[in-house]
């Protein structure tokens, strides 16, 4: 795998922040984002992704694309948790300002290997506060 | 210092091209390598070989294929971006039935693993689209 | 002589649904498209502007659109109609021009 | 009525095309003409034949091409526009001593007139964007 | 000319609207907008232009594009009237918020062939309120 | 530790300023590049927040946008840097990471 190649250590894995700002569908950023995601699992990275402003739709419920033509994407992102990809943030206040709750996002999981495979949320919600502290902490941040 | 740079938009719409370009060749002047340029979303447009803008304007494909060859840059069109799009080189055209291909010289094809690849490799990545 | 105002934005992200709301003339409609929609739904930022436009305005959200987005018909400001592909047709139709909020 | 439809956006990357062809079919569907669909900007690039989706993607060339076929839409690129992005017909490929095209089926390359025509035809324009 | 296929009979010229909401050099639109203006001048219809929100930096004074590496279409706008094109409707409300004034506006004129070719401005600085009157006057509208 | 924020849009077209600066911590570099150069404009509706911005983070624009705009530098919020590419070259260097306001 690449990682032989690279520039660090083996091992000395790098902080990626995948950073979700736009709204599924009306632009494919969403859509291409998450095919970044999948990706990069394999390259055994900390990978966090962030949701706010309107990225956050791109994990609510009951998306239904059927009526427009393109394909529903939405289902990915519970497959995250097969691909380690554990960590998803979401901005307390982008849900609020929009008028969504928790309750309005779909069920994230993944198995926890360190906890006898328990099943535990991959959403986070956080301040903005928190966000902007989880922002300064990455070593690569890209943005969609 | 090493150098990574995304673009996310295709030539002439956004300044994307137009910016990273420059912060490239800056970069380069100060002394600093740039080893790769990926380029996803619509910013596969920019790899292909059929624009043919005004006189009297910059050849955006051109100035990126020049610093290519002059800087020893490796521009790298996301696979999976540039099929949605139809960027093609000869071997994809060939394998996908297709009886053009349209890449321009300096620019390959190649997948997504490069870009987290540079993300890992580079000392900064800097990002540039709409 | 009614204009039918098409804003295709999240109010979140772009100033194009404020400047069509701010450019209507009384009797205009205003549809929601594409990430437009997210302006419609109730308890949102923007839900007592969209509220404020019904008041000379109508305002309708394309259902498709909605539908992509999760947002549940119940979920929107009260007023906002939904139409289909075929009621943006009509809407175009009836109203003497389109001017797309880009 | 006679309707005119307008595309600024590309395929894929803004959900303008689509939003534009469900608008076509729909108007269609209703016994309305949709004589000519101008595409602008970068809205060109939905007129070339190198695309491939995913497989269990819509193929928005492909479905305007159809619809061209099937309702006698007028599918026009704007020539100015199409230069820069390097959309291509045989004739433009010739001329600009370019070697190889790549315009889909359906589609014509003609000038800005055509979309100041169909507003002047068209008792109603809709424009798509982003 | 294409007027004699159009629908309207031959002299009834419609009302253009062109739009126009967006910086120049970021993004393309205000270029290719004007490119729209120039050919569609030829076919003897009733054109406006409307800057609003960003649009009005279209057509500030001073732009200086040589160290961005685009090309300064600026000059064209003064050209407007040669095209016939004399009627450009400024809001006032759009300069305002940027803390630009209407000194910071280039100088564009035409020559008004009923009063003696008299040189007279073509930029009317009008209110948000008077220019959604204009735009819900017209039959075409463009938007950039 | 500081971050690069660079922000390429215009505060009134959308809103990547604000969640830009709303995300910056002590210490954070803000790079106004692009149409993103409108926000820093003496007197503009935005210019009080790029102020405030200024108290714990430096804020530059990128000459070269600024005069294709039109912007003298004259014209400037005060406390605003100008820079070259040279010096946004420069910028990414020191700082340890770059967001794209995007």
């Amino acid at each position: 795998m690449a990682m032989d190649e690279a520039g660090g250590a083996p091992g000395a894995a790098k902080k990626f922040l995948y950073v979700n700002r736009k709204a599924p569908y009306g632009t494919i950023y969403a859509l291409e984002s998450l095919e970044v995601v999948l990706i990069g699992a394999a390259f055994e990275q900390d990978v966090q992704l962030a949701f706010l402003d309107d990225g956050v739709y791109q994990i609510v419920k009951n998306q239904s694309t059927d009526a427009i033509g393109a394909k529903n994407f939405s289902p990915t992102y519970k497959a995250l948790g097969d691909y380690e990809v554990t960590k998803l943030y979401v901005e307390a206040e982008a849900l609020e300002e929009r008028g969504l709750t928790a309750d309005d996002l779909m069920e994230i999981t993944f198995e926890d290997e360190d906890d006898d495979w328990a099943e535990k949320p991959s959403i986070n919600i956080v301040s903005r506060a928190d966000m902007a502290k989880i922002m300064s902490e990455q070593d690569v941040i890209l943005s969609f | 210092m090493k150098l990574g740079i995304v673009v996310n938009e295709g030539p002439y719409t956004h300044q994307a091209s137009d910016s990273a370009y420059q912060f490239a060749k800056a970069a380069i002047d100060k002394g600093h390598e740039v080893f790769r340029v990926f380029f996803y979303h619509d910013g596969v447009n920019n790899g292909t070989r059929l624009t043919v803008p005004p006189q009297d304007e910059r050849n955006i494909q051109k100035n990126w294929t020049e610093l290519a060859a002059q800087s020893n840059v490796d521009l790298v069109v996301c696979i999976a971006a540039a099929q949605r799009r139809g960027i093609l080189d000869e071997n994809e055209a060939k394998r996908q039935g297709k009886d053009a291909d349209n890449i321009a010289p300096g620019f390959r094809i190649s997948g997504l693993g490069q870009l987290i690849e540079a993300g890992i490799e580079a000392d900064r990545l800097v990002t540039f689209g709409d | 002589m009614a204009t039918l105002h098409t804003v295709n934005k999240s109010p979140f992200e772009r100033s194009s649904f404020i400047s069509a709301l701010n450019h209507t003339v009384p009797g205009d409609k205003v549809l929601m498209i594409e990430d437009g929609v997210i302006s419609a739904r109730k308890g949102n930022t923007f839900a007592d502007l969209v509220s404020s436009a019904l008041s000379d305005c109508s305002v309708y959200v394309l259902a498709p659109d909605l539908a992509a987005r999760g947002i549940a018909e119940g979920d929107l400001v009260e007023g906002v109609q939904t139409i289909d592909y075929g009621g943006f047709v009509d809407l175009v139709a009836e109203c003497d021009r389109t001017q797309s909020w880009l």
